[in-house]
């Protein structure tokens, strides 16, 4: 056997691998024994927060995982009814019948931290990430959605990391050949210390042929697929700066990875070929914690154990340590159990791939996990312990002292808006408001050719094809939301908030909202204020995907996002994804002609707390943010599907951030050609609350038939009014007394929209190109 | 003066890149192609003719601009005239 | 029957083979790259965009090695049409079977966008549905497609009628604000000279159906089909 | 025994990143920085201790697969160990 050199395993190790006395004490018992070095590496990542849910669990519990009516049972895959959830929370990602016999599956998930350190490939690697947990269930990965927020623009480095973030998710997707149709990108002085990276997949299966990660049936073959290993991202080289190591051990561990696309490219196709092939029984990525985790959770799922040889496992780099080789993070492989007398074959279908696959264990009855190192037994202990029974904590919870202070706002204090065209100026300039087309256009949204609305509407639309090309009338929107500052002020109400945004942006395609994935992105959980503020989210999280019947099928929870002390504002990320039956009827978010009428549904409300408008205009981050009626939510999708399918509606879009105007501004140039409108309004409210106010349950409609339209509104119990109609190349927004709010040609506002990014980023020139290039 | 200065992945970090090269050169035929590292290389002109001044510069432009320290390692080749 | 050949990190292999297929109802198959020969029957060569090997080194630089493409080789000095879109474009370049290359965008960023190019020449077996002047709206999606040749080269390429599509404005007008990526001229597609192999950056797959966008691409891939059933009866 | 080789743009060719970059030293206050080109180096490391044989070796690399000719220039920048 090799030498090595390895601490001696005591309770000053385990603190450093960021273990509590108590869990130390735990393991102790377990094992009846102290634990190895190896093993005491397993514990800590398997403990971890990251793999363990340990503060999140209790809350986490109490979320719908099922369709409103779904029984407890098990469904017949194959014909399940559509919105049956097929897979909830707990494999790599959850699946929704869809009709036609085929499933969607979906997950987001959060890349952080690495994405801080090193842009590109933190970002990069994010994205490979969920696509391993999209195609390891069986699905073809057909769209992506990113979710990315940074500190302010002025900050240099800010823009560095902008546009290494940006090259670092479109080189993977690009590569890959999987959509990337839509996302979300937003700035705030609370993200400079910490910014978020989370990355959205969406994925197609038949119903009857999703894959689990489960190490199912006794004897049969644990093979290891895909990129060596290397010593790359084990866990927390910042945990393990003790003595024990020298200098050179530690400089030598990158705890950021480099992703490599091109093997995942060929994983994907060569994993769904094998799949097909009846040989796979059980199949799950190597994603954090790397081959301990997956194989820990396989045999966790499937009650039963595993025996590997270590010393089989592809090598990268040499006097790898099991240690090493259990925890490294190394991105782009895959742990198979395949059927007993099938591995060769299996090995050589990857082999067609140019992609090493090697059988490094099998499955054993005594549910414990044996791992061996030149004959040697380096890991011995039981699975459940360990995957199952993780420690799960009540984390005090504590009200945040100033939350009054936060919410509090006196309208009668705010001078009013006088120059409300200046007003909208600035709104569209505001780098939260203004287009994010210099992103997304170094995104490919168009491969696989399904891409009905890319980035750039309210939600996007993806028709969905079979699996041999064939393609159905079915299509999928989906879209990622959440206002942060709305989660600051009132995390219960801003949860909601973006629960229903995003459904809403779903329903205005005239897609039905099914299911929703979300990343709780949130501080530190050992601070009672933070978790107070976790807690007040999931609460409102189940509440809202209650009401309007969307089960949270997956998620993913990020906490410790802050820098010295500081926390980032509650960031719930959520996706909704909708199902439209008929492709070729659906709503776009612009104009698509003169002459339309424009009918705004909803109410506006004096509501400016947590606004745009306050905080460009009157540098203020308070009040509470606007309530959210969840039942005229509900209603409104029902109003937008059928008004769609009828042919009534065109144009959907949803009133968001910054309000009436810049939703209309929106509609008027986010189209292929810019189409102006002539509004008028009633000023019953503030000038502020009614141009700028973002109340939630509004959607500005472009219709040919008005009357059907407010009929089929009036009965829904939708309020709606018609406000205008398109055409010319003005938008204008007046009183019906004559006074002229707003007026301005649609090619100078469209360019203080659509320069507002570019023109920060060509500022700094400078930081750019730099490390950024990887090719 | 002329600066050449390359910059490499840290040897742990995986390089894709390399490997399918090495890989590329082996169904070539080159099978004594046992291990490719691609990297970037800077050709810098710099408008001094003091070598001190030329280093001095270079470094800096190393650390803080060419090269992300977390995954890569540089070196200045050589300077030229 | 239509070849389009499947390289590990090929991306629109399979919308090139729904084109054709699906939409345009020709016989379409995807062929491996290790195979060493066409599959019998074939009657044109399409290589589809991606990223050939991770494109890796240079785009496309690796996938001209692969087995098949001695037979590609083959069958486009045979005279059987060849078209190569985006990453296709890049390997019929690496591969010498088209000339010039393709380069880093002048912008440095990847860009996905519908653009528009004119016709320069129109005519069989690749642009057989258009006319010369006719104005295409079709999408783009690459980091590398800057096109570019040495002086007398490119001389040679106008002379020849080979430059078969420039990027331009909606309009038809061939300027520097409808060059996407810098590429010299505005070459947006090339043809060899003897006429029956063609390369281009923009992806005609992905403009086959008005529900994605547009229909424009069938103009080149139609006058594809129209070629090859031509051939056909004349056979 | 390790070649170290560069791959650079042709002179006339217009490197737009080399560009960046070097506008990007100026905005940083390294005025004297005049021009930037980036190119490529691969390290390759050879299953040979003859000099020679190595040399022979990567000739042929560069002109089949590292370099295109069209666009780009080689050289042979040393042998190590
Ligand atoms: N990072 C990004 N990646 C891809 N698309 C993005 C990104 N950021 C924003 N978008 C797109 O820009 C448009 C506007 O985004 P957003 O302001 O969040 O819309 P909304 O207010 O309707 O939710 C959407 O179509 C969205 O998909
Ligand atoms: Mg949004």
């Amino acid at each position: 056997m090799s030498v090595r050199r390895e601490p001696s395993v005591d309770l000053e190790l385990a603190r450093e691998h960021g273990l509590s006395d108590a869990e130390w004490q735990r393991i102790l018992e377990l094992l009846g024994r102290t634990p190895t070095f190896p093993e005491l590496g397993i514990f800590s990542v398997m403990w971890s927060e990251h793999c363990s849910y340990k503060s999140s669990r209790i809350h986490l519990r109490t979320l719908p995982t099922q369709a409103a009516g779904q029984g407890a049972g098990p469904v017949d895959p194959g014909s399940a009814a559509v919105g049956t959830v097929l897979v909830g929370p707990g494999e790599g990602a959850g699946a929704v019948a869809i009709g036609a016999g085929l499933a969607v599956i979906f997950k987001i998930e959060s890349h952080n931290h690495p994405s801080f350190i090193e842009p590109t490939q933190g970002a990069a690697t994010g994205v490979g990430g969920i696509l391993r947990d999209i195609f390891s269930m069986g699905a073809r990965p057909i769209a992506s959605l990113d979710s990315i927020r940074f500190g302010p623009l002025e900050d240099p480095k800010h823009r560095m990391l902008l546009r290494g973030v940006v090259r670092g998710i479109g080189g993977y997707g690009n590569s890959v050949g999987v959509a990337t149709v839509g996302g979300e990108t937003s700035f705030h002085e609370c993200y400079r210390g910490n910014i978020l990276v989370n990355a959205f997949n969406l994925g197609i299966v038949p119903q009857d042929a999703i894959f689990l990660g489960q190490a199912a049936g006794v004897g049969n073959p644990v093979v290891y697929v895909g990129s060596k290993t290397g010593r790359d991202g084990i866990h927390g080289a910042s945990l393990l700066a003790s003595a024990e190591f020298d200098e050179q051990t530690d400089a030598k561990r990158p705890t950021v990875q480099v992703g490599d696309p091109f093997t995942e490219k060929c994983l994907i196709e060569a994993c769904l070929e094998a799949m097909r092939s009846g040989d796979i029984v059980g199949i799950q990525d190597m994603g954090a914690a790397g081959l301990t985790c997956s194989s820990f959770e396989m045999a966790s799922r499937a009650g039963t154990g595993i025996e590997m040889e270590l010393d089989r496992v592809p090598r990268r780099a040499a006097n790898l340590t099991p240690y090493e080789l259990l925890l490294s993070e190394s991105q782009e492989r895959m742990l198979l159990v395949t059927r007993q007398g099938a591995e060769q074959r299996v090995c050589e279908q990857f082999a067609r791939w140019d992609l090493e696959a090697v059988v490094v264990g099998r499955v054993t009855e005594d549910g414990r996990m044996k791992v061996r190192w030149h004959g040697e037994t380096v890991v011995d202990i039981p699975v459940d312990p360990v995957a199952e029974n993780a420690p799960c904590y009540e984390r005090p919870i504590r009200v945040p002292a100033e939350l009054g202070e936060r919410q509090k706002l006196d309208l009668a204090s705010i001078e009013p808006e006088s120059d409300p065209q200046r007003a909208l100026e600035t709104l569209l300039d505001a780098p939260n408001l203004a287009s994010k087309a210099w992103i997304w256009r170094q995104y490919d949204s168009l491969v696989q050719g399904n891409t009905v609305i890319g980035p750039g509407g309210d939600a996007a639309l993806v028709r969905v094809k079979h699996e041999d090309g064939t393609p159905t009338d079915l299509a999928l929107a989906m879209s990622v939301d959440c206002n942060p500052r709305w989660c600051w002020l009132d995390p219960y109400q801003g949860t909601i908030a973006a629960v229903a945004e995003s459904a809403r942006n779903v329903a205005c395609s005239g897609a039905r909202p099914l299911a929703l994935t979300n990343c709780l992105n949130f501080g530190s959980p050992e601070k009672p204020e933070i978790m107070w503020e976790f807690a007040e989210s999931v609460r409102g999280l189940g509440e809202a995907a209650r009401a309007l019947g969307t089960p949270v099928i997956s998620g993913n929870v990020s906490f410790y996002n802050e820098t010295r002390g500081q926390a980032i504002f509650p960031t719930p990320t959520i996706v909704v994804v909708g199902l439209l039956d008929d492709v070729q009827r659906h709503a776009v978010s612009h104009w698509t002609a003169p002459g339309l009428a424009i009918v705004l549904l909803g109410e506006t409300r004096e509501e400016l707390g947590g606004s745009e408008w306050l905080a460009q205009r009157r540098g203020l981050e308070v009040g509470s943010p606007p309530t959210v009626d969840l039942a005229h939510e509900h209603r409104l999708h029902g109003l937008l599907a059928d008004g769609v399918a009828a042919g009534e509606i065109r144009t959907a879009h949803d009133v968001a951030d910054g309000g009436l105007a810049i939703a209309l501004a929106e509609c008027c140039f986010s189209g292929p050609e810019r189409i102006g409108a002539r509004v008028t309004l009633d000023p019953a409210l503030r000038l502020e609350a009614l141009l700028f106010g973002e109340s939630t349950g509004r959607v500005l409609v472009g219709t040919a038939d008005a009357a059907a339209l407010l009929a089929r509104a009036a009965a829904a119990g939708i309020p709606a009014q018609r406000i205008g109609e398109t055409g010319g190349a003005r938008l204008q927004i007046g009183s019906r007394a004559g006074t002229a709010w707003i007026d301005g040609e649609l090619e100078r506002l469209a360019a203080i929209w659509s320069r507002a990014l570019p023109r920060r980023l060509e500022e700094g020139e400078g930081a750019p190109a730099l490390a950024e290039e990887t090719s | 003066m002329k600066a050449v200065v390359c910059v490499m992945l840290k040897p742990d970090v995986l390089d894709p890149q390399g490997r399918a090269i090495q890989r590329a050169c082996v169904t070539l035929g080159y099978d004594r192609v046992v291990d490719v590292r691609q990297g970037k290389v800077f050709e810098i002109e710099l408008r001094t003719e003091d070598r001190a001044t030329a280093e001095g510069l270079v470094r800096e432009l190393c650390e803080k601009l060419l090269a992300n320290g977390v995954i890569e390692d540089w070196r200045i080749e050589r300077f030229a005239d | 029957m239509f070849a389009v050949i499947q390289f590990p990190g090929s991306n629109d292999d399979r919308d090139m083979r729904f084109a054709m297929k699906s939409v345009l109802g020709v016989a379409a198959e995807l062929v491996w790259h290790k195979n060493p020969e066409l599959p019998p029957g074939t009657a044109g060569v399409l290589l589809p965009g991606g990223f050939s090997y991770g494109d890796y080194l240079r785009c496309g630089a690796m996938a001209r090695f692969s087995p098949v493409m001695t037979a590609v080789r083959r069958f486009a000095e045979a005279g059987g049409p060849v078209l190569g879109t985006c990453n296709g474009f890049q390997v019929l370049c690496e591969a010498g079977l088209l000339p010039g290359a393709l380069l880093r965008n002048r912008d440095l960023d990847f860009l996905c966008d519908w653009i528009h190019v004119r016709v320069e020449h129109a005519g069989a077996p690749f642009l057989s549905r258009a006319r010369a002047g006719q104005v295409l709206r079709l999408p783009i999606k690459h980091g590398e497609g800057r096109y570019a040749i040495a002086a007398d080269a490119l001389a040679g390429l106008e002379a020849g009628g080979q430059v078969l599509l420039r990027y331009c404005t909606p309009a038809g007008a061939v300027d520097e604000t409808a060059n996407p990526n810098g590429s010299i001229g505005n070459i947006a597609g090339v043809r060899n000279a003897a006429g029956n192999v063609m390369g281009l950056m923009p992806h005609p797959e992905h403009a086959v159906e008005a529900l994605t966008g547009g229909t424009d691409g069938l103009a080149l891939l139609g006058s594809l089909v129209d070629a090859v059933t031509a051939a056909g009866r004349s056979r």
